[in-house]
Order: C-alpha cells, then structure tokens, then sequence
C-alpha cells in the first residue's frame, strides 16, 4: 500500500499573497515568462487561494486514496500513478463530473494547452451572433505534485510565509504516532478506566 | 515626513525591520494604516513570526485586513478617524498610569499641552467618531502600553489624509508617551511605499531641501552646495505637485518633465490631471513602459528597469543598498543617470559623471548622512543605516539613542478633524483605496507580469455584504462606483473584510481606475491628498 | 374507484403525502396499490400523480390496451399516468347512440369553470354557455344543472337546520353534500351520523327529480330516462350506486362521469369547444342561482345556506351577499353570524384531511357551533379529483385559485343569486314537492346513512 | 475567459422517483402551450430519465460536457455550443445515433419529432409494406437545454418537490468547496494548536 502525499498549506501562517498560484501557473505552462509583456497564455493555476474573513489558504488536491474524482470520471481520464492523481487530459471529455465530485474544489475544468497555445475542438463549434467557431478544448485541471520537478512542488518551494508543506506518508505516520502516544498518556495519566476495572 | 521631521527631527523610519525577528512575547506590535500583509508582505510575514513567538499583535484598520485576522486586538475604526483613536489610546495610558514618566521628563517637551487635548478624548466618548467599541480601544492601551517595548508601523492609512500630518503626530505623542523611542523593537515606522522612494527623499527630491534634508532656505546650506557645484542656487522652496498641477491651469507651469511617475493613474482627481498634462505646454516622460502619462507626452525618454540597472536603492529602514546590472538594457533605454547626465550637459553644465560611483561619491561630500558610506564598505557590510557620517561609523540602525534629532522630542496637541467629504445622500458610502499584493501602484510593471496580472487580472471592489444587499449587488456583478471627480465600473467582491458603509478599490487598473474617483484634498501642511476617504455611489450595472 | 397502475407507478409516494385516509398502500420506491375499503375516491392521487407511461419505456403494456384497461375512449391522446380513476365515458357514448334512451345530463358547479381549460383556454376560465353547447350536440336530450338541485338543497337543508335549531335536534349539522365526506365519516366516526343533514347531495336530488318531475315534463316514459351526470369528483359514481339511490323507483342517476371524460367525449365527437356559441340550459332542472353555482368553492355551502336562512328567519333581505368570512382555501374556518335573535355559529372544513380534530371535539361535545361544512378536496369541488389535472405543480396551485375566483364572478354576475328566488324553485315546489321538508321532499330528496365500520 | 458550462444534477438521497422533472421537462419543451394534461395530444417527451434500480433514484440528464463527445461525433455538425449549453439543431439532425453512441452519460436520446403538437413526417423516406410504400415519421436527437430561454431557469430544478435538483455552475461551486476546504483546515489546526 502506498499512501499519497499530497501539499497542505497552514491557514495561521498563509498570508494570502497568491505567490502559489503564480509558481504553480509557471510551473506547468512550458514557456518562459522572462519577458514582461504582452502573452497569450491563459493563468491556469492547480490550486487556488481562498480568501475571505474567516480564512485565507491556498487549497489543492489531497490526491485522495479514494478518489472521488477518478471514481467518477465517466471516461475513465482520471488515474493514479506513483501515488499521484492525474488527469490523463487525452481522455478527458470535459464533463466536470469530477468537479461535482471533488468535497475540495479542488478540480477545476480549464483550456487544454499544448506549449502555451490553446487546442481546438475537432467538432465542437460555439454558436453566437458573430456566427459559429471551434470551440477550445477544454480539460479537467489539478494538482499533480509537480511530478517530475526536481525542486517538488513549486508552491512549497516558493512560500515565503512556509505556509505550504508537502505532508508526506511518513510525516503523516509520525504525526500520528505521536498523537495515539499522547493520548495513551493522556488517560494513563488521568486514570480513566473501563468500569469494573476499579479492583 | 512633515510629522515625524516637527516630532523627532527626522521623518524616516527610526529602526529596523530585522528587528520582527528578535520580538516574543515582552514585545508589542502596533500596525495602524497598514495592510502589511499585502502591501509589505516580507515585514508582514516577519510580524506574524513574531506574532506566534508571542508578540503582542494590535491592528487597527477600517478593513479587516489579513493582518487584522491574526490581531489580539483589531480596532477596526472609522477612516479618517485616527486622531480620535490615538488620542483616546493614549487617555487610558495617561489615566491608568500607564505612561513612561521618566521618558517624558528626560527625554520630551510640551507634554502638558498634549495631555491637556487627550483627555478630552475619553474611549467612550470617541466611541461615536472612531466606531470601536470603547472596551475595546482600553485593551489595545493596555496591550501596547504594559509591554516592555512597543513598536508602530503605518503606511499610507495614517498620511493620505487632509490630516496626514496630525495623524502622525498623534502616532509620535504614542510613542513618546510609552518611551518607545531610542530603543530596538520599537519605534515609529513608517513603512515606505516604493523600494527607493526613502533614497529620492534622501537626494532631495523634495520642494524645500536639498540632499539629507538640509533646508534650502537655509543661507549657509546655500552657500555649502553653491561652492559644491559652482553656480547660483535658488532659496526658494519649490512646489508640490498639487502646486505644480495649479501652477499649469494658472499658466505659471509650462514645462514639466515627468519622471518614473505615472500621474495619470497614481493622482487623485484623475479627470483633473488629464485636463492639466493636456495643458501644460510641453511634456516629457521618462518611463519603462509606454503609461498613460507618457502617452500624452511630447517627448518619452526611455529608462530602464530594475534588472538594466546599477546604483544603490535606500530602502524603508534607511538602509543604503548596492543595486547591480543584471541585463543589458533593452532597444533605446538608456539608464537614468545617463539621460539625465546629458540633460544636465546639454543645458550647460559640464557633468562627466562616468559611473554610478562617481555620483555616489560626489552625495557622500554634500550629504553627511552618507559621508561614510562607500560602495567599498556598502558591499561588504550589505548595505548602511544612515546616518554614517565618518567611514569608521558602522550606520545608525536605531535613530534618537539617547537623544533625539532636534534634541528634546516635542509632543503635539493634536484635535481630531474630520475627513474633507464626507458620505451624503447623493454619495451615501465611504470609499478608501490601497493596493494589492499582486500589483504595484500603477501597474505599469506588474500589469505587464504574466504571473502577477493573472492573479488579479482585473479590479474587485470590496462591498461589504449589508450594502451589497440593500443595493441588489451580488458577488461577482458589475457595479459603477461614481464620486463628484469622476465614475468607473469594476466587479464587485461582497466580503466583509469592509464594513458596512464602506468600499474598497485599489488604482493598479486602467481598465478602471480608483484615482478617477478620489479626492485632491490636501492635507495643509505636506500637501498630500487624502487618498483614504471620499465619498461615493455605487450602483448595479446591468450586463 | 381509484386505481394505481402497477407497471407505471414508482413507488415515490406523492399521491400518499396527499390521501386524506391513509389509503395507498405500499413501500416507498415499489408500486403503490389503494386500499379501497378506505379509499373514499377523492381522487387527489390521481391529481398529483406524475408517473406517466412513456413511450420510451418499452418493457409496459401498450397504450391501446391501457385505455381499454381504464375504460377510456380510444381516441384520448393525453398521455396516461399510474394513479387513475375507472372512467364510465364509454357506457355514455354508448347511451347517446341509443335511440331508445331520453338521455338528460346534469353538470355540477364546479365543471363549468374547469372544462374550458382541456380545450386550450386559460385556467379556471367561465365556459357554462359553451359547455351547454357542446352538451347539446353531443346529443343529450335535456342539459340540466346540478346548481339548480344545489338552491334546492339550499331550501331543504336550510329548513332542517333552523328546526334543529329551533326544535331541539342533533347539533351541530354537518353538510352532507360530499359523498367522500359521508363515507369517510360512516366509516370512521359512525356514532356521529346523526349530526350528518338528512339531505341528499345535488347529484342524487336531481337523478330523483330527473325521472320524477323531469319526465313528467318532458311527457316521457321514467323508464326510457338515462341520467347523466358529469362531476368534478371521482367518488360521486360511488354516491350513484349507494343502493338507497332509487328514490324515483328507478336508480335515480345511471352513470357518473368526471369533467375530464366530459372533455374526452367532446375531442372524441369532433366538436370545436374553443369556437362554440354559448347557449341556455333547459328549464326547470337548469335555472339556477349565484348561491347554486357556489356550492363549487369551499365555504360555498355554508354562504348560499345563510343567504337563505338569514332571509327565511328574520323576514329581512340580508345586508351584505358576499360573505367573504366563510370563503377561503384550504384548512378550518369559524365564523359566527347574527340572525335575527340567533346568534349562528358555523364551521368550514376544506380537506378532508383537518376535519378529525373539529370531529373529536364533536365527540367530545365541546365544539361550539352549529353548522359545519366539509369537503373533502383542498378548497371544494373546483378541486376536484376529476378535474383537469394540472402537468406542472404550480399550475395545480394556479388552477384552484382561478376556478375558484371564476366561480364567484359567476355567482356576482348571475341574476339571481339566493336560492330561494329562483322562480324555478318557487315553481317545482309549488307544481310538485310542496314545502320544504314536506312529504315529497322526505321521499325524493333525503336520505339515511349507513355505518361501515371496518372489522379489526 | 468565459465561464464552464452550467448543468443541472440530481441529488439521489432527496430523490423519490416522482418524475415530475420529466414531466416539467415535456411542458416547457412543448412547442404548443399545454397546462393540463388533457391539453396533450404528444407523448411526454423528456429530456432527462429518471433512473430507478434497486441502489439508485435520481433522474440523468446532460452535462454540458466541455469538449462535448456528441457534438464531435455528430457527422452533420447539429450540436454546437450556445451560450453555454451544447445544444441540438434537431432541423439539422438526420437521426445517425452517432451521438448516442458517444455520450458517456447516456444523456442523448432519438425520439419521435413533432411539431405543433402534430407529428412531423419525413421528406421522401418510405417504409415498404404490404400496402405499398409509406411515408415514414421523423426521429431526431433530443437533450438538456438547460431550459434555455425559459423563465426561472430549468424547468426540472423549479418543479421538483424534493429540491432535489440543482443548476451546478462548476465556477461557484468550486470555490464555495474551496472555502468549505479552507474552514475545515483552519478548524483542524485550531484543534491541534489548542
């Protein structure tokens, strides 16, 4: 069994600057964004930062060992590999039953790119009054851990604020372990018993 | 600047930001007027550090801002109303005893006239002026006071008002008042808005000094900088760009030469500057992309960016920092000290300047806060805190040990006026502006930043989410904010970080632009506008 | 009788949520059946129900042989849903094609602001002149209304309850007009029958005076008679056949038809209701009254009764003839109305499903009135189970009220709207019953109940 | 960028298997007006299903798909995108069941086309029988159209008694979820800092 690591911001240290977004968005496009100036590319980001009184985080994919998502791709376009949830973009119809299915937002449904440029639909044409064009393909859109990055995910890697962290199978195992310790001390200390254990 | 010059003796910043990182829980941190998170995020990320080392956290803002979240006390008061809030922080210090004596006696003076105006400023009966709940403004006094040492940041919530100057001295009278001043993880800080803007200060680029603040009315200032550079100096304070853009409608103002600066979009009265730059009979701009207010120009100069540049930057803290050439500068841009050298060269004035350092050395001999700076020693020690007056003195991170500027600090009977408009029935809501993280200023580099403009690639005025429905505004809906300069239109986010009564729009976007809207109301003495309170109507736009 | 189709139903239950008796039978998400000893035909599941047969459905029995099924005409288009009550259009059509038959039809109140609407016109719209012509060329013999029999009922109930009153009987009295009420209370409270008004409902006094009084009109053989009625409802075929019904030596009314059948004889005849010249009805069982025409709307019974009494009792035309505080939707209403001396007090129950609580307090005796109405449907007959039925929920909703206010604008409109003015009572009293609660009337025009008691 | 397209879904727990959706679905489509069902001279045709089997109760219908399967596999290009709603041109349809074959959700039906509440027959096309030749009805594809154009939205959503339908704008929804997300997080934390 492989458990999947996955990123996880801390809302007590995120400041909301969105530099995530901007290294996550930078990260995949495949073109270099050294020049200022006008570019074409869509800001396609796999994780979004929430902001709002209550809270302010960045929130993406917890690359569920159940994923919901894949279990409800109709065309079978979401997979895990290595741990990773991935979308296989090929596959994928656009459909966003997976964004109905994720309990994070954290799937979304965006332009599909092939180097920095948009892809048009074979078929699909949108209707307007202008008269009908190819519509852009469209594909599912989240978080694959920046697989293959040698840094890791970008998003970690450029949080000044060390708001992200990547929580790895091991991490989560220690955390754990060190819970149940503390609560076996908790109520050795206490002396709660079962009852009639009282002899 | 104005304040802190009349309180300290010097209007800079007077310690450091390393500083965050050496407070806990003995420390306290009073940001007022600042959306550090946002607009400092570096200084931001360093409070909340020290925030969760156990420093005392106190933020008062109009907006809840991400700062505010993290606060153990958050005032969120009126705009406008920091006199009020100040003054009534600094009544319950004074009337439960929790005032520095010695420090107002030793180091003060004209304490009694102060005292004399807080107390009439009781937390309860200001309550109706700043909007915070008395109880609460106790806590803050309390928090701030009983800590060992108590450091105030502000940005432009505390000077971009017709009481800018006031409003800072009453920070100053706080300071004093806790003896937070002279010492390390205290202070006051104004926090500056530009990487170098405290460097363009330092040269002078003000109406009334020449470089390190030195008076141009002074005769014997005069006569040190006539000898310097050779020829006759004027002793004849300068003008304000308000000055300036009434200089043009008067006709008094012919020429002006714009520079790094896009008054376009970073004025108030944005319809006002249009009809002035349209005027004035000859314009040049000096810019890194093609602005608003380049467009109008006659002339545009091209300059270059921060990565085609070399020289020093003079940060915030005062720090005097080496800024080196990364690339070569693109087409025609030139580096400003270049233009400007053969501007000078052309008008008559043999300037053979061949380098950034030459330059360097000629300020170190006419500004003695940089005398002991050299590129040399800039390189090695990462940069100097002025003053550093001799090339043996290691920089002055902390100002007034000991002793203040102008010797005694001088407290100031400060009265809470109130802002210049206020809401109506024809403009019934508040409006304030700022910034976002994501962009700067004008926009005109982050605007053109692939990664940063697709964070917020548009305008989000903040609503609060009592208007929003008493106006029918849903989240996400169009809406045309209109105040008596000017209208724009932008989408609306119905959040609570604003409260009721008041909205929130930033000026980063052409598209729609906050400084259409704001008030050229100055404040009497620095003449800075007050960007931070209008007054305005919004109003659905059906798409 | 009320069936649930057991290929198309889905077992969702609605038509549950709305059985005033707990009558469907089933488990939730499995097809539903009706206990028909305690279904009292209301026909409300027939009403809500929105499982249809679809033609993309191809495991169910063809169309053609559902229709047989419910006794529907072959030529009905309109798709068919699981709940549906047994249609007697058939044994009509049949009726009409005989020569041998003198065919009168009688239609009740709340018809004539509904049948329109199976034709296009918008809901609840007022078609009385159109309906007598469509009736007519569909060939029946005589076009008679109910409403003339409701401002008899009137007279008569009226009558009894100012003696039961006034002479000391069973109080309070209950209306008993609908015979889903009667059977709900014969079967479920049985030792108040007593408090039921002896009289007849409209329907069964004119099947009574249709081959009595009508036939003697018409100069025709009782015994060649055929009595049609078409009713909002789908329990008053179950009334017809009560066996007491033969009052005139013959079954008083032979079949019952629901307005929607009315409307499938119409399309299945070719007629263009839509388009049709409006026309009288026949004279005497036709004339009718503002207070007739109201027995349709809840609260109906009660306004045209105290129309009536008020004038019998204190000699004096009464002051104001809209009486908006007995009118209302549906639920319990009070009221209590100066007569003269009497100070009346009156109960309106609209669903049947709110009168067990009123009922207890009978039982109990502590109900403080001496009058009460109740209809089974949510807000009277204009809601009748055999009524257009709504496709959209909110049109249901819609519907009710546009009927309802139609039939209020029909009653202001009419020239005469107390039931005892209408000449023709006056005349069919005079010519053959006598007096109200006379010896005729007791024979033709009222009845007994029968408790049905279910054994446990 | 232009927003995903809306979709209605159905909630199986609310469910109950009414079909009053489908039925909703057939009015509003109704070229002719129709309020009663004695008005109806066509069968109700829907275009969402009520799916009923031993585990689930829900009606299916449309997605809206991004890259539309339908659409890319209709040979006479009938489904296009309109104001966010993949939409069929049934006047352009030649009933191939191509698109059926492609939808994954089996939200695409061929069924009998009327018009003015009548029947529509083919141009030419004739079925031999033993009575000679006869001209055929017309089938064409029929799908959600997020009751475009129609008053309070889809008719399904606004009829269903159960509130068991809803118009997902997958936008909205993303970022109501994201928040939700961030609270529990934020709620966790404070658990464990204490």
């Amino acid at each position: 069994m492989t458990a999947s690591t996955f990123v996880l911001a801390d809302p007590t240290k995120c400041i909301g600057c969105q530099s995530c977004e901007i290294a996550c968005a930078v990260a995949h496009l495949g073109t270099s964004i050294t020049t200022a100036g006008e570019m074409e590319a869509p800001f396609q980001p796999r994780l979004r930062v929430v902001r709002t009184s209550q809270v302010t985080m960045p929130i993406q994919c917890r690359h569920c060992e159940d994923a919901p998502c894949a279990n409800a791709c109709p065309v079978g376009a979401i997979v895990r590999q290595d741990g990773v949830v991935l979308v296989k973009e090929e596959k994928c119809i656009g459909c966003k039953t997976c964004v109905l299915a994720c309990p994070f937002g954290a799937m979304d449904v965006v332009p599909a790119l092939d180097k920095g440029q948009r892809v048009r639909q074979p078929g699909l044409k949108v209707q307007t009054d202008e008269g009908a064009a190819p519509k852009e393909r469209y594909v599912a859109h989240k978080c694959d851990l920046c697989i293959g990055r040698p840094g890791g995910p970008a998003c970690v890697e450029v949080c000044l604020a060390r708001a992200l962290v990547l929580v790895k199978r091991g991490t989560m195992a220690r955390s754990v372990k060190s819970r149940r310790t503390a609560s076996a001390m908790q109520i050795a200390r206490s002396g709660v018993q079962p009852a009639g254990a009282n002899r | 600047m104005s304040g802190l010059g009349t309180a300290f003796g010097s209007g800079a910043m007077t310690n450091t930001i390393n500083e965050l990182q050496q407070m806990g829980p003995n420390d306290a941190i009073f940001a007022i007027g600042t959306n550090t998170t946002e607009c400092h995020p570096i200084i931001g990320i360093r409070m909340l550090e020290a925030h969760r080392r156990g420093a005392r956290l106190i933020v008062a803002d109009p907006r809840e801002t991400e700062l505010a979240k993290h606060a153990d006390v958050y005032l969120r008061h009126n705009p406008g109303s920091d006199v009020a809030l100040l003054n009534a922080m600094m009544y319950v210090i004074l009337t439960e005893g929790l005032a520095d004596e010695a420090f107002i006696k030793s180091r003060t003076e004209n304490f009694e006239a102060c005292r004399e105006t807080v107390l009439k400023y009781s937390p309860e009966r200001v309550e109706g002026i700043t909007g915070v709940p008395a109880e609460k403004v106790r806590q803050a006094a309390r928090l701030f006071a009983t800590a060992e040492n108590g450091a105030t940041y502000y940005t432009m919530g505390i000077t971009q008002h017709t009481s800018g100057v006031d409003n800072v001295l009453s920070v100053a009278n706080l300071a004093m008042l806790t003896g937070n001043l002279g010492k390390p993880r205290a202070g006051v800080n104004p926090l500056r808005g530009q990487n170098n803007v405290q460097g363009a200060c330092d040269m002078g680029a003000l109406p009334n000094v020449y470089p390190a603040y030195q008076p141009v009315t002074d005769p014997k200032v005069r006569e040190k900088f006539e000898k310097a550079w050779g020829r006759k100096l004027s002793d004849k304070v300068g003008m304000a760009i308000s000055d300036v853009l009434r200089g043009i409608e008067e006709g008094k103002v012919r020429f002006l030469y714009v520079f790094g600066e896009n008054p376009m979009r970073s004025d108030p009265d944005v319809n006002h500057v249009r009809h002035c730059l349209e005027k004035v009979e000859f314009l040049v701009v000096q810019d890194i992309f093609l602005t608003e207010s380049a467009a109008m120009a006659d002339v545009v100069l091209p300059g270059t960016t921060w990565a085609e540049k070399d020289g020093t930057f003079s940060n915030t803290e005062r720090r005097v920092q080496r800024v080196r050439q990364a690339v070569e500068p693109r087409g025609n841009a030139r580096p400003d000290w270049q233009i400007l050298r053969d501007l000078i060269r052309a008008m008559g004035y043999p300037a053979d300047y061949s380098s950034p350092e030459e330059i360097f050395n000629e300020i170190r001999t006419v500004a003695p806060s940089y005398a002991g700076m050299t590129y040399e020693r800039l390189e090695k020690l990462g940069g100097i805190h002025w003053p550093c007056p001799t090339e043996e003195h290691p920089g002055t991170p902390i100002l007034h040990v000991g002793k203040f500027s102008r010797g005694l600090g001088r407290f100031s009977a400060v009265d809470w006026r109130p802002p210049a408009e206020l809401p109506d029935d024809e403009y019934p809501l508040v409006l304030t502006t700022g910034r976002r993280t994501a962009h700067y200023h004008t926009g005109t580099m982050t605007r053109n930043c692939w990664g940063l403009d697709g964070v917020a690639p548009e305008e989000w005025v903040e609503i609060s989410p009592e208007d929003a429905a008493d106006l029918g505004i849903a989240h996400g809906d169009h809406v045309r904010l209109t105040t008596r300069r000017g209208s724009v239109v932008a989408r609306a986010e119905v959040t609570d970080r604003v409260p009721k009564g008041v909205t929130f729009i930033t000026f980063h976007y052409t598209e729609s632009a906050g400084n259409l809207l704001t008030n050229s109301a100055l404040d009497p003495v620095s003449k800075t506008p007050e960007y931070k309170v209008c007054a305005v109507r919004v109003e659905k736009v059906s798409a | 009788m009320i069936y649930i189709d057991q290929e198309l139903c889905t077992g969702c239950r609605s038509c549950a949520d709305v059985c005033p008796v707990d009558a469907i039978v089933g488990e939730f998400g499995q097809p539903q059946s009706v206990d028909q000893e305690l279904c009292v035909m209301c026909g409300q599941c027939v009403q809500v129900c929105s499982s249809y047969a679809s033609i993309l459905d191809e495991g169910i029995a063809p169309r053609e042989q559902k229709l047989a099924e419910r006794a529907m005409l072959p030529s009905v288009k309109e798709p068919l849903f699981a709940a549906y009550n047994q249609g007697k259009a058939l044994k009509v059509k049949e009726a009409l094609a005989d020569p041998d038959k003198y065919v009168m039809v009688q239609v009740a109140p709340a018809v004539r602001v509904a049948i329109a609407e199976e034709f296009g016109m918008p809901l609840g719209s007022l078609a009385p002149g159109q309906m007598a012509a469509a009736l007519r060329r569909l060939g029946f013999d005589r076009i008679y209304s109910t409403d003339f029999t409701a401002d008899l009922t009137i007279m008569e109930e009226g009558h009894e309850l100012i003696e039961r009153v006034t002479k000391g009987g069973t109080l309070p009295m209950f209306t008993s007009c609908c015979p889903a009420w009667v059977k709900y209370l014969e079967q479920t409270y049985p030792e108040l029958l007593p408090h039921l008004s002896s009289c007849k409902s409209p329907q069964q006094m004119a099947g009574a005076l249709f081959k009595t009084y009508g036939a003697k009109v018409d100069k025709v053989d009782p015994a060649k008679v055929y009595s049609v009625s078409v009713m909002p409802c789908t329990c008053k075929d179950f009334e017809a056949n009560r066996p007491e019904m033969k009052a005139s030596g013959h079954q008083d009314v032979d079949v019952v038809i629901t307005t929607r059948e009315l409307a499938h004889l119409i399309k299945d005849a070719g007629i263009d209701f839509a388009s049709l010249t409006e026309e009288e009805y026949d004279r005497p069982l036709g004339l009718y009254t503002g207070a007739g025409t109201i027995f349709g709307a809840t609260g109906g019974v009660m306004e045209a009764a105290l129309r009536t009494a008020y004038e019998v009792i204190t000699k004096k035309p009464i002051p104001e003839l809209d009486l908006e505080y007995v009118r209302g939707g549906e639920g319990v209403r009070y009221a209590t109305v100066q007569v003269g001396d009497l100070e009346l007090k009156v109960c309106v129950v609209s669903g049947l499903k709110h009168v067990a609580p009123v009922l207890e307090q009978v039982k109990a005796g502590t109900a403080d009135f001496h009058f009460m109405e109740v209809m089974t449907c949510p807000v009277g007959c204009v809601s009748g189970g055999g009524q257009p039925k709504a496709l959209l929920p909110k049109d249901r909703i819609c519907a009710r009220t546009a009927r309802t206010a139609s039939t209020y604008k029909h009653d202001g409109e009419l020239r005469h709207r107390k039931s005892h003015e209408n000449p023709d009572i006056k005349k069919i009293y005079k010519e053959f019953l006598g007096k109200p609660l006379g010896e005729q009337s007791h024979h033709l025009l009222h009845t007994t109940y029968t408790p049905r008691r279910r054994d446990a | 960028m232009c927003a995903l397209n809306a979709f209605v879904v159905a909630d199986p727990n609310k469910c109950i298997g009414c079909k009053v959706c489908e039925v909703a679905c057939a009015v509003v489509h109704s070229d002719v007006p129709v309020k009663t069902v004695g008005q109806m001279t066509t069968p109700i045709i829907p275009r969402l299903y009520l799916v009923k089997t031993a585990e689930v109760t829900m009606p299916v219908q449309c997605r809206h798909c991004e890259d539309a399967p339908c659409a890319n596999a209709c040979p006479v290009g009938a489904i296009t995108q309109r104001d966010g709603i993949i939409y069929v041109d049934q006047e352009a349809c030649v009933g191939c069941k191509t698109c059926m074959l492609a939808c994954p959700f089996g939200a695409m039906e061929m069924v009998p086309y009327y018009r003015n509440g009548e029947r529509v027959k083919q141009l030419r096309l004739t079925e031999e029988t033993g009575e000679g030749p006869v001209l055929q009805d017309a089938f064409v594809a029929s799908k959600c159209d997020r009751c475009i154009g129609v008053e309070g939205g889809p008719a399904c959503v606004a009829n269903c008694p159960k509130e068991a339908l809803r118009v997902v704008r997958p936008d909205e929804l993303r970022r109501t979820r994201n928040l939700e997300a961030a609270l529990a997080v934020l709620e966790s934390v404070k658990n464990v800092i204490g």
